[in-house]
């Protein structure tokens, strides 16, 4: 208890003290009375410029007022373009297009000598801004701004709070992972979708059927597949020891390496290596529908008892739970595609909501390390919600702080 | 010969005839339409095929028959090649090539690129993969694995933390009371609109307690007892109402794909409507 | 060596992504990570491929259940990847587009793939049906609220909601089915998807943390410690 | 003639479900072929004797429709055409709509896909809508298609700071540095408006998170009515509106056809979609009413 005030308390310290960060010093010009022609319009007055903030450099950014004949007295002004150059005198060359009722504008170049619109830094710049009327030969230049240069920061301080999020996480994390290895006691409340897959491994084995474990659409780059693979560590594992069938049709070709990886070792670590089948883990397509015809296919002819559903799954879920339900398997889901979660809830046995498919890889171990992890994912819950009730509260009393910490522009 | 050999003997006859025959009338009108008659030969078969294709899948749904089986096969080997061949040429070709070979790129007659080292990265890691398919240097494909795993896991973190994370926080923060100008207002308009502020209202605390109690839903270290267990308890219920209304929304859209489906069949195959 | 290296490269890629994105002269990695992702995918067809061409062989070679229709799979296999590697009818030669209508490449996926795929998921208007008749029932509460919410969505998203409320006055026009069913979705049904989402997005980071850390390596076929 | 038809299938439909009602009420179950039996028949007879309702836009709808019409002429709006043909019945009325609107108002065109299958779509979209319909418009001036590029959401990545690391030609093999449409053109934040179209993944969701977020793009977008409920809570901070599933595509068409004379006449695939749609629904409906009942009464039963 006393831990989580503390990092509670380090956690807003830190971001109030970032929100009183500020920014590079502008260049500001004053505005220039123009000797107006007759129809010239007012030119836009109060041009700023700066080194655009939390780049790679390349970049500057001009703000600046609207002309007084935009929107008010003549009504003349139809927008405004940037120009740039090297001198204040020297040629000027527009660096935007039209732009249509705005303050704000960045000039961004490309990083590499050699590319076309190469803007290097640390040059002086100079810029004005074009009140531009219907009337290409009717315009109004504000007064010239420079030199600015552009130049690479080298840490984004938008992303504060991100950075900040991560090191609080990864700090829970090792905490409660030291602790565990420590031999604290983690309690973990039961989790029913996992708790049948051992039970249904079992009825598959009472009758002589095999069991069916699809990992789903999701790629190597999916966190989900990753989850189901330790999940199916675990199939597998039971699997060997009860001498039952496995099947496991993959969608992605680096998927399925690692999915034959996995059962490889799971039958290895059951002291079964010999009834590893190379051919238990294989490709089915890359094509989502042609994938299911092809579960399907396995469905109604190998006739599994169970099905279980791991990882990413889109639209063809229902298709692959209902034709479960046809062949009467016991079916288990899991997954973290928040669409396809009902058609799982309403079709299958059992169903891992979300979250709970990356905390069944956790639980199913029931390894210290793997539990310290979780415990680290709920303190974060606790703090959020908690933050968030403080956020409410200082909201009322018009304080933004905690609102703007989780508002994060870049 | 038994029975049931003979029935199904005399369906495949029967649509080979239909098929043929639907062939020839469908090249007929296709030709009276003014098409090349070769092509008209052509798309008429393709068709038939077609029609025949999706008569085969929606048989799955009386039972698993020889005509789904014929259909589920050539789709998966076929669907298999189409993946290959686009990634061959739009990412080996398109963006591999050119930055790594000219005389590659010439071959392919794609623009080459300037050179770039680096690609030999993902080129070396691609055939460390390879290395499974023999049998001792299995354990180098895990180096690519590892690599993948870890672009992984280093991008997702940052990814979901931005935007599912910290976006959805701070879209959670809603006024809890929306506009208040009295009590005589508040309990005057109860519509969905700008103006009605108790609707509004309602729906900001409804988002407030279903995300919260539905987050104290997900905690694992806890047990679901006393407060927590009343607060995963009204999680459940908005868990519930989220499936409910997601399975109900999402039926039109299923819909519409068999009106698709049975669109081509009325429209392009049998032609009765227009 | 052989366990170590993957863990490795698994921390340093991890980290280095991770860092990437706070300072500005490397936030380009990500990009360039993504790339070799894909172009490593691109040998990773090769395993799939023959993978594919094996199981299928296999079962013609061993003249097992079914094996004539494995034929149909290589055949299909076949010819597509030659229609596609060699850009055969294609118009343009081999500097066009893969998929150049009139190639044969295009005319098979217009006319074999592409009716396959949409039959395939049109079966879903079937089975949305059978599983709306056979769950959605007052069993218990929880199935209740799942029923009454389902119900309401589906009236109200047909004209027939409107005609059923329509009498109710404009001033409690929550109450009208359909703006009843826009309020669940964006309200409770909205509160639901939020906290699955904010749940999914920490299980991710967790979990993401607990590769980079090593922590969880079942996908290098290590068991975990 | 045809309304003898329609009126004697609807009675057949009807009278079927009146029986299984009745059926239900001693507790016995229908048969899941029945129900595929059902759904076949109410969808395929509104669509045989062309059956359409009405509609009007919701204001999520009317949001989209409003951007469009507000930018001014010459504006630059990207269409992402992120679907296959298996999505395409229900998402395809929302891109010709989109695409429509877009060029009947002046804009200029960008077509691009971040789904393989996206950029034969594109190209369909062109030959279909913009050929015919547009014949002033011209190629690499008023519209392009730059086409479809491996990599998912990694592609929005990349063009986010530059669309040339990614594209250096359209699908015709056209230098982008050629055409006068990517003059100033440098990355996807030179774009007024970006619409989406899509259902799946990658779809409107990589979009906000990978382009319209970082980039601070307008966006608004097309779903597949499975995906929209999960984008919600991008709508209105993120996306400025959605059209969800064929309902969607119904109201922008309807919308379309209200305020442009030259759209009366349009195709409108949404609208003739949505009497199906009805007549399904309500046979869905239909169906839990006597799960409930046969479920009620087998319970009694047993009691």
């Amino acid at each position: 208890m006393r831990l989580k005030l503390l990092f509670l308390s380090c956690l807003l310290l830190i971001f109030i003290c970032t929100s009183a960060f500020t920014q590079d010093e502008a260049v500001v010009a004053d505005s220039l009375e123009t000797t107006a022609e007759t129809i010239s319009p007012a030119p836009a007055t109060s041009l700023t410029a700066i080194d655009k903030p939390d780049d790679h450099g390349h970049g500057i950014d001009l703000s600046w007022e609207l002309s007084a004949d935009d929107g008010g007295g003549l009504m003349s002004v139809m927008g405004y373009m940037i120009y740039r150059a090297t001198s204040p005198d020297g040629s000027y060359e527009a660096r935007s297009g039209l732009l249509l009722n705005v303050t704000a504008y960045s000039d961004v170049g490309a990083m590499n000598e050699g590319e076309n619109d190469y803007m290097p830094d640390y040059t002086d710049y100079y810029y004005k801004v074009r009140a531009l009327t219907t009337d290409s030969a009717v315009f109004a230049d504000s007064e010239i701004l420079g030199p600015v240069q552009s130049f690479g920061q080298w840490f984004n301080w938008k992303r504060l709070s991100v950075l900040l999020l991560v090191a609080g996480f990864l700090f829970l994390t090792v905490y409660f992972i030291q602790k565990a290895k420590g031999g604290a006691k983690l309690f973990v409340r039961r989790l029913a979708g996992i708790e049948a897959v051992d039970e249904a491994i079992g009825r598959a084995t009472e009758m002589g059927k095999p069991i069916l474990y699809v990992l789903g659409l999701g790629t190597a780059a999916d966190i989900a597949t990753i989850a189901s693979y330790t999940i199916l560590s675990r199939v597998a594992k039971k699997v060997a020891e009860y001498q039952t069938g496995l099947i496991v049709p993959c969608y992605d070709p680096i998927v399925m390496a690692i999915a034959q990886e996995t059962v490889k070792t799971s039958y290895m670590n059951a002291g079964r290596a010999d009834a590893y089948n190379e051919d238990m883990v294989y490709f089915v397509t890359n094509q989502q529908f042609a994938y299911v015809a092809g579960v399907n296919g396995v469905m109604l002819r190998d006739r599994p008892a169970t099905n279980i559903y791991m990882g990413k799954f889109y639209a063809e879920s229902l298709i692959l739970a209902e034709t479960g339900v046809a062949a009467g398997s016991i079916q288990i889901a899991g997954t973290d595609e928040i669409s396809q979660i009902p058609f799982f809830v309403v079709a299958c046995d059992y169903t891992l909501i979300g979250e709970e498919l990356y905390a069944a890889s956790a639980y199913l171990g029931k390894e210290p390390l793997l539990l310290g992890s979780l415990k680290a994912q709920d303190y974060a819950k606790a703090c959020l919600i908690f933050l968030a009730i403080i956020g409410f509260i200082t909201l009322m009393f018009g304080y933004h702080g905690i609102v703007d910490f989780f508002h994060v522009a870049g | 010969m038994d029975r049931s050999r003979r029935i199904s003997l005399i369906i495949f006859a029967g649509i080979i005839i239909l098929f043929i025959l639907s062939w020839i009338i469908k090249s007929t009108t296709l030709l009276n339409v003014g098409t090349e008659s070769l092509l008209s030969i052509r798309d008429a078969f393709f068709i038939t095929f077609a029609a025949f294709l999706t008569l085969a899948i929606f048989s799955f749904l009386y039972k698993d028959n020889p005509y789904y089986k014929f259909a589920e096969h050539l789709f998966v080997g076929v669907s298999a090649a189409y993946w290959m061949c686009v990634g061959f040429w739009s990412t080996f070709v398109g963006n591999f090539i050119p930055k790594v070979s000219t005389t590659l790129s010439n071959f392919f007659e794609v623009p080459p690129k300037e050179f770039d080292i680096f690609y030999f990265i993902p080129l070396i890691l691609g055939l460390m993969l390879l290395m499974r398919l023999s049998p001792k240097g299995g354990w180098l494909s895990r180096w690519s694995l590892a690599f993948i795993v870890g672009t992984t896991a280093g991008l997702n973190l940052i990814r979901y933390l931005r935007t599912d994370f910290i976006t959805q926080v701070s879209n959670t923060f809603i006024p809890l009371l929306v506009d208040w100008n009295g009590i005589g207002p508040f309990f005057s308009d109860f519509s969905l609109s700008a103006s009605g502020q108790f609707v509004m209202t309602l729906g900001n605390w409804v988002i407030f307690i279903g995300v919260f109690s539905g987050l104290i839903y997900f905690f694992f270290s806890k047990e679901h007892k006393g407060f927590f267990g009343h607060a995963s308890r009204v999680g459940i219920w908005v868990l519930m109402i989220t499936f409910g209304a997601s399975f109900g929304y999402t039926v039109m859209g299923r819909v519409s794909l068999l009106v698709g489906r049975l669109t081509f069949l009325f429209k392009d195959w049998l032609g009765l409507i227009s | 060596m052989k366990r170590q290296v993957p863990v490795l490269i698994t921390f340093i890629v991890g980290t280095v992504l991770i860092l990437s994105v706070f300072f500005p002269p490397a936030e380009r990695l990500g990009e360039d990570f993504s790339i070799f992702f894909d172009i490593i995918a691109v040998f990773a067809f090769f395993l799939g491929g023959g993978n594919l061409l094996r199981i299928h062989f296999g079962k013609v070679y061993q003249k097992r259940e079914d094996w004539g229709f494995s034929i149909v799979t290589l055949c299909g296999f076949a010819i597509m990847m030659m229609a596609g590697l060699f850009k055969l009818w294609n118009p343009g030669g081999i500097a066009a587009d893969v998929a150049a209508p009139g190639s044969l490449f295009q005319l098979m996926y217009d006319w074999i793939f592409n009716p396959l795929g949409a039959s395939m998921y049109s079966l879903l208007a079937f089975y949305v049906a059978s599983a709306s008749y056979r769950a959605f029932r007052a069993k218990n509460i929880d199935a209740t609220i799942l029923l009454i919410a389902a119900f309401v969505i589906l009236l109200g998203r047909t004209p027939l909601g409107m005609y059923v409320t329509s009498w109710v006055p404009e001033s409690f026009s929550i109450l009208q089915i359909p703006n009843l069913a826009i309020w669940i979705m964006v309200s409770p049904n909205l509160a639901g998807q939020r906290a699955i989402m904010i749940g999914i997005a920490l299980g991710v980071v967790s979990m993401s943390l607990r590769l980079i850390l090593g922590v969880e390596r079942t996908y290098l076929g290590v068991d975990n410690e | 003639m045809s309304d003898i038809g329609l009126i004697l299938s609807i009675g057949v439909i009807v009278v079927g479900l009146l029986w299984l009602t009745i059926r239900s009420l001693t507790g016995r179950e229908v048969e899941r072929r029945i129900i595929f039996l059902f759904i076949g028949i109410s969808v395929a007879i509104p669509l045989l004797f062309n059956i359409t309702v009405s509609e009007k836009a919701t204001p999520i709808v009317k949001g989209i429709y409003d951007k469009v019409e507000n930018l001014p002429s010459g504006s630059k709006i990207l269409i992402s055409f992120d679907y296959g043909p298996s999505m395409a019945p229900e998402v395809e009325p929302m891109s010709d709509a989109f695409l429509r609107h877009a060029l009947a108002k002046g804009h200029k065109v960008f077509i691009m896909g971040l789904w393989a299958t996206g950029q034969s779509l594109g190209a369909a979209a062109v030959d279909k809508i913009v050929k015919p319909e547009f014949p002033d418009k011209v190629d690499g001036v008023d519209y392009i298609n730059i086409g479809y590029k491996a990599g998912n959401q990694g592609v929005l990545n990349v063009i986010i700071t530059d669309f040339r690391k990614m594209y250096a030609t359209d699908v015709n093999g056209v230098d982008l540095d050629s055409v006068e449409i990517f003059e100033n053109i440098r990355s996807l934040k030179d774009m007024d408006l970006i619409l989406c179209v899509g259902g799946g993944f990658p779809g409107i969701k990589e979009w906000v998170l990978f382009a319209a977020d970082p980039g601070n793009i307008p966006l608004a977008g097309g779903s597949a009515a499975v995906a929209t409920p999960l984008l919600y809570p991008y709508y209105p901070k993120q996306l400025i509106g959605l059209l969800g599933g064929i309902k969607g595509a119904a109201e922008y068409e309807s919308e379309m056809k209200k305020n442009y004379p030259r759209f009366a006449d349009m195709p409108t695939p949404g609208l003739n979609m949505m009497g199906p749609q009805t007549l399904a629904h309500m046979v869905v409906m239909a169906f839990i009413v006597i799960g409930n009942l046969s479920f009620f009464f087998a319970k009694r039963r047993k009691k």
